[in-house]
């Protein structure tokens, strides 16, 4: 047995390979086909609605995989990543605007909003940003150098717990405040809309969306694919023991600083790529992806798919969106009694989420015992 | 300003009774000031200033008041079901139909106030003059300097007298005389009116051509001591303005924490849905209100009384339904009540919203809770805000007493020390949770009775409060309520006094950073006990 | 940071734990009052004394869980322990069993021994490690030893309490340090079990140093060759079990006035 | 045990996206045309949107009565976007792609709209706007039926400089921090300029959204206003006017003394707040509830009688109409005789039926859609608030004006053409 196949073996089982072909195939052909060849009169046919929507609500599932990565394996529960999802959204959004060029109502090359407020040029922020690549790069550098100097100091001075949760949450709501200011050179409340293309591409055509869609289908897989990676090595291992029971850890001669910044890091990187491949799909980004609550919907997210899953964040991303979406379009008046319930539900009868609740199913038609679900309860 | 003219219309009803009712006062003149464009309304005004007629006082006040009315060609005073007859004072019944308002805007209430202030300089009452003349010292025109004169000479009151000379000298400050000018800019300088700079300011500086408005050398240096003066007095005021206003916004982050202090410090819950039982509240205050304005108008000032133990109920009620039913399963699993207390959020929210509607609706303050106290002459300290002070200082203390003194707060300490010993020890810990848990609503629905005199009541109310709390609970201490009183108002002085320099969005930003960085520096918050490390 | 090893452990005097007028107080309450303690290399050092008296916070001065006040803690000659955090003291030899089994609950016993096996912990290498056949009979021989091996798959929550404690002394060899400090490793165990700890601990002395906090005075009488007593956060007495034993202060401490 | 979750759960991800995929998408059926409400119904919009949302239906309910839109009967397709500015965007998509509705009546905020513009292009869908707003833009997708900033702002400070409006000379423009105040205020600036009023004369604030507390505010105010006769101009968004107003009249600010013109401030806005402090503050709209016309008397009837059928909390006790929720009314009714001119839905068709229809507004007003920019040639008033919460009108502009959405205070606009840029130049 070669290391290359026994890491494949250790990521999935023979069943669970098959069902992630069956998700590719489904992304990646499937979808496209039925959205790209058959005609739009044919009942077939996948409209570009949906291929936005899931398009939007895969971006939403690595945001929620990041999550679980942090808060599922390593006990650190973030109220603040919608910020690094948004400075990704931002990063990729600077690009776009800068392919809008004299496209925009003024005809100038800077951005509407900037010949609004009488600015002469880019300010620094906006060094480089034309260039794809450079904005390629502050996706990920942005949310990952602020994850890692925020993460080195909190985590040094073992700031836990809820106080953690607590700081993350002042930190995405003053983020917020801050580009909420027109000064701050992001657009304001409007942040940037009316993306015209992409590396040259109409942003608008089916072919553009489309291959955006699978994009994020493959980041998708491979966020899988790596999360799963990890949490099946040593090194999950180790995030696993620090969430159950740091100081011995650290009595192990373990120096958990260097992990959970390492987890951290890696799961603000990830949010950041969501975030980049969100904002041309849905058109949009601006300062209330910051906002507080939508940060603690990403936990939500988590802990109704299964929490300490990557497939159960994955599925609660999914299912909550897809919940979100459906309940305002048919009981507009009404969805938020049903998400609020839904929450309430789950909690309280469904601890392992969506997927331990699938777990259970089939260990009562296996006629088993139910596994004993998580020996231990988390340590928040 | 409104009490005010309704003294004194009092008073002119009072007067009017002895006067032969017979009387009238210039039919042309009100005519003119009901039917005329603004200009002709303002002559009118400056007719009735000078000759002086007290009778003509009710009239001005009711256009003040918009309560003036025409009939055709007849002018009415309505108020409520009742009109008379503004020229004749003869009340009219039945109402006429087809009524006009006369619509007065603010320049015209702006002569009228000062015109009604010149009409009862000389009124018998101390009161009545000291605000007349209060009302004059900033708003006398040239017309009225010889009532003003002719009122100094009779004044005794040195109070009174010393506003009226302040009147009498922003009249002065155009008068050709140079002694008179000098005279006039020396007695402005003793006072501490922000509208006495408005009238100093022109006299320094320059007309468009280049040339000073004032052309005398030494009046213009008169005008910069006394300006300097002013301006001296004038800082005292914003800094104890600004030492108020945060005093005042730290009051209301403690009331809007302190009830999580307890259901998220002591007990462990991380109640999501904090902010929304600060706005049942809310709502339960706009409800008692509303009973009291159907059933008991009378009283109608003092449905605080009633809406402040109601509030308490109320949000304890919530509270201890929903510990009942869904925060009781959760105990131990802090970031599970997280999620369940975000659904119950969600929840109440959209009950509102469907219960009283998606829009704000109006909560009003008692009268003795509108208004301000004014302490100088820049700096008015609005009674509302200093109630709510007072009553965050009560409710401090009737907690502390509460948890101190009562056999409730002895278990709840012992429940949150160590659960397991407690229910030992025979104390019946899932009765004491339901019950602290309801302490911690209860207290959110006081701070939602107190926002309302402040602010908004809306479904959302709670949505802006909710991280603030959480961030004066954490910064505080976890599980410390001294801690929660010293950090909400530590972060509400930081906050106003960064505000006073950099705005408030800044300030906002600045805070938050700045409990990141504390954070950092004593990770348990401010008020964290030191002690033997707990082991895993 | 984190893994630079400041010096090796020197015991060149024979010396492998010197604490010096070491205080430590908690908001006005003195944990721990000018204690000072050597303890030789290879020594089976018992601790004793009555609730509060310093015993647990003075672990944490060894492990760098407390910072102290005052004095000075050396492992060795040259290893200044106050200046290093929790993992450089375990990296340079110091292992530690809390009072309170505790172990990863939700990892296998044979998982657990892993993470504590004595290996490069720094992350890039973590991240790749893959166990070779040596560590896996490195891990075998501590099941045997620990009496875990039939159970090595199971999660650790699901054990016994004795087997909790065991497993956790099994995680502290498996670390190979050379000081060993043990927060009541007996309490919790059947009388069979506490039997075969002491055994233990006896064969581990001598290569290793042993430092053990104790209730039973029974086990501490089966095993100590020197037992030091602390009070109200300093030594009050030190020496063979018998002579601590007649000592009249002891006495009083035990008893109460 | 992962593993085996993994395919329970693409199991379950396939049948929610099944249930989705198997709405039906039906076309305007027998005679049915499907209408799109766009409104927030949750989330911090919803405070000012979901009576919008109300009007809309009633319109609908009433044109039904009559006998529909060209004898189809209009089905309203009511969605929740929740205040979330990417959702208005799906929703959007859904409505045109999915519901296929001939034409949606939607979106309050400026981002919300901004979000929504480039899926009414993509799609050549049609879009109703009824708030007011900073202008700046013309899309021939859409039409705006709330004001531009001529209609509304540079009015209210004409009449605050006039000897009337109290003659102001210093100003202090308060706003929340986003772009209809801070273009509304820079277009003012301009305007103040060409004025001859000089930058030290002129204070711009800004606060961010949800800003409770309003002390440090007004005690600037109160300063800044002692350096002479003193307006405030306050684009404060809906939600922190009541702290706002309620700080001004505790401290004792009155009317007289500072005169506040709010550009967002209505009769709805008014109904959180105690008033009498406030009489004498001024708001300019294109309507006020208080206009007394025929139109206007009818209108606020069937409201009231329409809340109190319908049972919608809050109006049905006291009923409100505000500026726009007339704005969203004469849309409406603008849009079934375009229709019916053009004797079809098609977007193009219609559109280009809209241009110069008239429709009798509630305000009394005959409005005039321009021939060519989109927009309402509306009237403005001025309205001073009443102790009932009311307004009573002060000033109005002697006939309908007409917008300009390209303000001429703002450099490079006169270049601007004053219509939608054709599809071809639109292209990419």
């Amino acid at each position: 047995m070669g290391p290359l196949t026994s890491t494949f073996t250790r990521l999935y089982g023979t069943k669970g390979w098959l069902a992630l072909g069956v998700f590719a195939v489904v992304l990646l052909v499937v979808i496209p086909l039925l959205n790209l060849a058959v005609p739009e009169t044919s009942p077939y046919h996948v409209s570009t609605y949906w291929v936005t929507l899931i398009g939007k609500i895969m971006c939403y599932a690595i945001v929620a995989l990041a999550m679980d990565l942090i808060w599922g394996y390593c006990g650190i529960l973030s109220l603040g990543h919608g910020l690094f999802f948004a400075l990704g959204g931002y990063a990729m959004g600077m690009y776009l605007m800068r392919q809008i060029g004299r496209e925009g109502q003024y005809q100038s090359d800077l951005p509407d909003f900037m010949v609004f407020l009488d600015w002469k040029e880019f300010p620094w922020q906006w060094w480089g940003t034309d260039h794809f690549l450079w904005a390629a790069f502050l996706v990920v550098a942005v949310p990952g150098l602020l994850a890692f100097v925020f993460g080195y100091f909190a985590f040094r001075s073992r700031v836990k717990g809820v106080y953690f949760s607590i700081i993350t949450q002042a930190l995405t709501f003053a983020a917020m405040l801050l580009f909420f200011r027109n000064d701050t050179g992001f657009g304001g409340n409007n942040g940037f809309t009316d993306f015209k293309r992409i590396l040259g591409f109409p942003i608008t055509t089916p072919e553009t969306r489309m291959a955006l869609f699978a994009l994020t289908g493959i980041v998708l897989i491979v966020a899988l694919l790596v999360g799963r990676w990890l949490v099946t090595s040593k090194f999950g291992r180790v995030l696993a023991a620090i969430r159950d029971a740091e100081p011995r850890v650290m009595f192990c001669g373990y120096d958990t600083v260097h992990y959970k910044l390492a987890i951290w890091t890696f799961s603000a990187v990830l949010c950041g790529i969501a975030g980049a491949l969100y904002v041309p799909q849905v058109g949009i980004i601006n300062p209330s992806e910051m906002s507080p609550a939508n940060s603690i919907e990403i936990a939500i997210w988590v802990a109704i798919g299964g929490r300490g899953t990557l497939v159960g964040a994955v599925a609660g991303a999914g299912l909550v969106n897809g919940a979100k979406s459906y309940f305002t379009q048919a009981f507009p008046e009404y969805w938020l009694f049903f998400l609020g319930l839904l929450f309430i539900l789950v909690t309280l009868f469904l601890p392992n989420g969506v997927v331990g609740l699938a777990a259970k199913l089939r260990a009562m038609l296996a006629g088993r015992r139910p596994a004993p679900a998580g020996v231990a309860e988390e340590t928040a | 300003m409104r009490m005010l003219r309704n003294l004194c219309l009092m008073l002119i009803v009072a007067t009017a009774a002895y006067a032969p009712a017979a009387a009238a006062i210039d039919r042309a003149v009100v005519e003119k000031l009901a039917f005329g464009d603004t200009s002709e309304k303002l002559e009118a005004i400056a007719v009735l200033v000078t000759e002086g007629d007290p009778r003509a006082a009710p009239v001005l006040a009711a256009l003040a008041d918009g309560e003036l009315q025409t009939a055709e060609k007849r002018v009415l005073i309505v108020k409520g079901d009742r009109a008379t007859d503004a020229v004749t004072g003869e009340a009219v019944a039945p109402l006429p139909a087809g009524r006009e308002d006369v619509v007065a805007n603010n320049r015209l209430r702006r002569e009228i106030g000062s015109a009604l202030a010149a009409l009862r300089v000389r009124a018998p009452d101390r009161d009545v003059r000291l605000a007349a003349a209060r009302e004059l010292s900033d708003s006398a025109d040239e017309a009225m300097l010889p009532l003003i004169r002719k009122a100094l000479e009779l004044e005794k009151d040195a109070e009174i007298r010393s506003l009226l000379e302040m009147a009498q000298a922003t009249l002065q400050l155009r008068s050709p005389d140079r002694v008179t000018r000098l005279d006039a800019i020396r007695t402005l300088g003793q006072s501490s009116n922000p509208s006495m700079k408005t009238l100093l300011l022109p006299i320094v500086s320059k007309k468009p051509d280049g040339a000073f408005a004032e052309p005398d050398e030494a009046v213009r240096a008169e005008a910069h001591n006394s300006l300097k003066a002013i301006e001296g007095r004038l800082e005292w005021g914003e800094r104890f303005g600004l030492l108020f206003a945060g005093v005042s916004l730290g009051s209301i982050l403690l009331l809007a924490a302190l009830g999580l202090a307890i259901t998220y410090g002591l007990m462990g819950v991380i109640n999501m849905a904090h902010g929304e039982l600060i706005m049942v509240g809310a709502y339960a205050t706009y409800v008692v209100q509303n009973l009291f304005r159907a059933y008991a108008p009378d009283v109608f000032d003092w449905y605080l009384a009633c809406a402040v133990p109601a509030a308490f109920a109320v949000s304890a009620a919530v509270g201890m339904v929903l510990e009942r039913t869904v925060i009781r399963w959760l105990y131990g699993r802090p970031l599970e009540t997280l999620l369940a207390t975000w659904g119950i959020s969600l929840v109440l929210i959209q009950a509102v919203r469907t219960i009283f509607g998606a829009q704000n609706v109006q909560v009003e303050n008692p009268a003795f809770m509108s208004g301000g106290i004014q302490v100088l002459s820049n700096l008015v300290l609005p009674w509302n805000r200093i109630v709510i002070v007072i009553f965050a200082a009560a409710v401090v203390t009737g907690i502390w007493l509460l948890l101190t003194r009562t056999r409730l707060g002895l278990f709840v300490r012992g429940v949150t020390q160590n659960r397991a010993m407690a229910s030992c020890v025979g104390v019946p810990t899932s009765r004491v949770d339901t019950w602290a848990f309801g302490l911690g609503s209860g207290i959110a629905g006081l701070a939602g009775c107190a926002l309302s005199q402040i602010g908004n009541v809306g479904p959302d109310l709670g949505q802006g409060y909710i991280v603030d709390s959480f961030m004066v609970v954490v910064f505080g201490g976890v599980g410390q309520l001294a801690g929660t009183i010293y950090a909400a108002l530590v972060l509400g002085m930081v906050n106003k006094f960064i505000e006073s320099w950099s705005g408030a969005v800044i300030a906002k930003i600045a805070v938050l950073v700045f409990i990141i960085f504390f954070i950092q520096r004593r990770p348990q918050g401010m008020f964290a006990l030191r002690g033997r490390a707990v082991e895993a | 940071m984190g893994h630079v090893v400041t010096g090796e452990l020197d015991t060149t005097h024979g010396t492998i734990l010197y604490l010096d007028g070491i205080s430590v107080s908690f908001d006005g309450f003195k944990a721990l009052n000018d204690l000072s303690l050597n303890i030789d290399v290879g020594e089976l050092r018992c601790v004793i004394g009555p609730n509060g008296a310093g015993k647990t916070t003075m672990m944490d001065v060894i492990t760098g869980r407390t910072r102290p006040d005052a004095g000075r803690a050396y492992f060795g000659e040259t290893i200044d322990l106050a200046r290093m955090n929790e993992a450089q003291i375990a990296h340079v030899g110091i292992g530690r069993k809390f009072q309170k089994p505790t172990i990863f609950e939700r990892h296998s016993a044979f998982e657990n021994l892993e993470l504590a096996m004595k290996t490069d912990k720094r992350v890039r290498k973590t991240l790749f490690a893959r166990l070779g056949a040596d560590e896996r009979d490195r891990i075998a021989d501590t099941l045997r030893l620990i009496r875990l091996d039939p159970v090595a798959d199971r999660p650790a929550g699901l054990l016994s309490h004795g087997q909790k404690q065991w497993l956790e002394i099994g995680m502290l060899l498996m670390q190979e340090p050379k000081l060993l400090l043990l927060d009541e490793p007996v309490a919790g165990m059947s009388d069979d079990e506490t039997e075969r700890t002491a055994e233990l601990f006896l064969s581990l002395a001598g290569q290793h140093s042993l430092v053990v906090v104790e209730h039973d005075m029974a086990f501490v009488a089966r095993i100590a060759r020197k037992v030091t007593v602390l009070h109200e956060g300093s030594v009050i007495a030190e020496g063979p079990m018998k002579t601590v034993q007649e000592d009249p202060r002891v006495i009083e401490v035990y008893l109460g006035r | 045990m992962k593993r085996r979750t993994f395919t329970k759960t693409l199991a379950l991800m396939a049948a929610a996206a099944a249930i989705g995929l198997g709405s039906p998408a039906l076309h305007a059926q027998g005679k049915t045309v499907k209408v799109g409400v766009l409104h927030s119904l949750s989330g911090t919009m919803a405070i000012s949107e979901t009576v919008l949302k109300d009007v809309a239906l009633m319109a609908f309910e009433e044109i039904n009565a009559q006998g529909g839109v060209m004898g189809y009967k209009i089905e309203p397709v009511v969605v929740d976007p929740a205040s979330n500015w990417p959702l208005f965007a799906e929703k959007a998509r859904q409505l045109i792609s999915q519901d296929k509705v001939a034409v949606v009546f939607g979106c309050w905020t400026s981002v919300s709209r901004k979000s929504v513009l480039p899926v009414f292009e993509e799609l050549n869908g049609l879009l109703f706007y009824p708030v007011q707003y900073e202008g700046e833009e013309i899309s021939r997708n859409v039409f705006y039926t709330g004001a531009a900033p001529n209609q509304q702002a540079i009015p209210a400070v004409e009449y605050l400089m006039s000897e009337d409006g109290g003659g102001a000379k210093r100003w202090f423009l308060l706003g929340t921090d986003y772009v209809y105040p801070r273009t509304t205020n820079k277009i003012l600036r301009a305007f103040l300029h060409s004025k001859g009023v000089a930058d030290k004369d002129i204070a711009e604030v800004y606060t961010p959204f949800g800003h409770s507390d309003y002390q440090t505010i007004v005690a600037n105010i109160k300063k800044f206003s002692a350096g002479g006769k003193t307006a405030v101009v306050s684009t404060i968004n809906g939600d922190s006017n009541v702290p706002f107003y309620k700080e001004l009249g505790n401290q004792g600010l009155k009317a007289t003394d500072v005169p506040v013109v709010a550009f967002s401030v209505g009769e709805e806005e008014l109904r959180g707040v105690d008033t009498k402090p406030l009489v004498g503050h001024l708001a300019a709209w294109n309507y006020f509830m208080s206009i007394k016309s025929p139109a206007n008397e009818a209108f606020t009837k069937k409201w009231a009688a329409y809340a109190k059928a319908h049972n919608i909390p809050g109006h049905k006790d006291k009923p409100l109409t505000n500026d726009p929720m007339e704005a969203t009314y004469i849309g409406i009714y603008m849009w079934k005789q375009a229709v019916e001119k053009a004797k079809t839905f098609d977007v193009a068709q219609v559109t280009a039926a809209m241009a110069g229809q008239t429709f009798t507004a509630p305000s009394g007003i005959t409005s005039m859609m321009d021939a060519k920019n989109h927009h309402l040639h509306k009237a403005v008033f001025i309205g001073e608030v009443k102790a009932d919460g009311q307004f009573n009108i002060v000033w109005k502009t002697k006939g309908p004006i007409k917008a300009q959405p390209w303000s001429p205070y703002i450099p490079g606009n006169d270049k601007k053409k004053d219509e939608p840029a054709l599809m071809a130049e639109k292209k990419m």
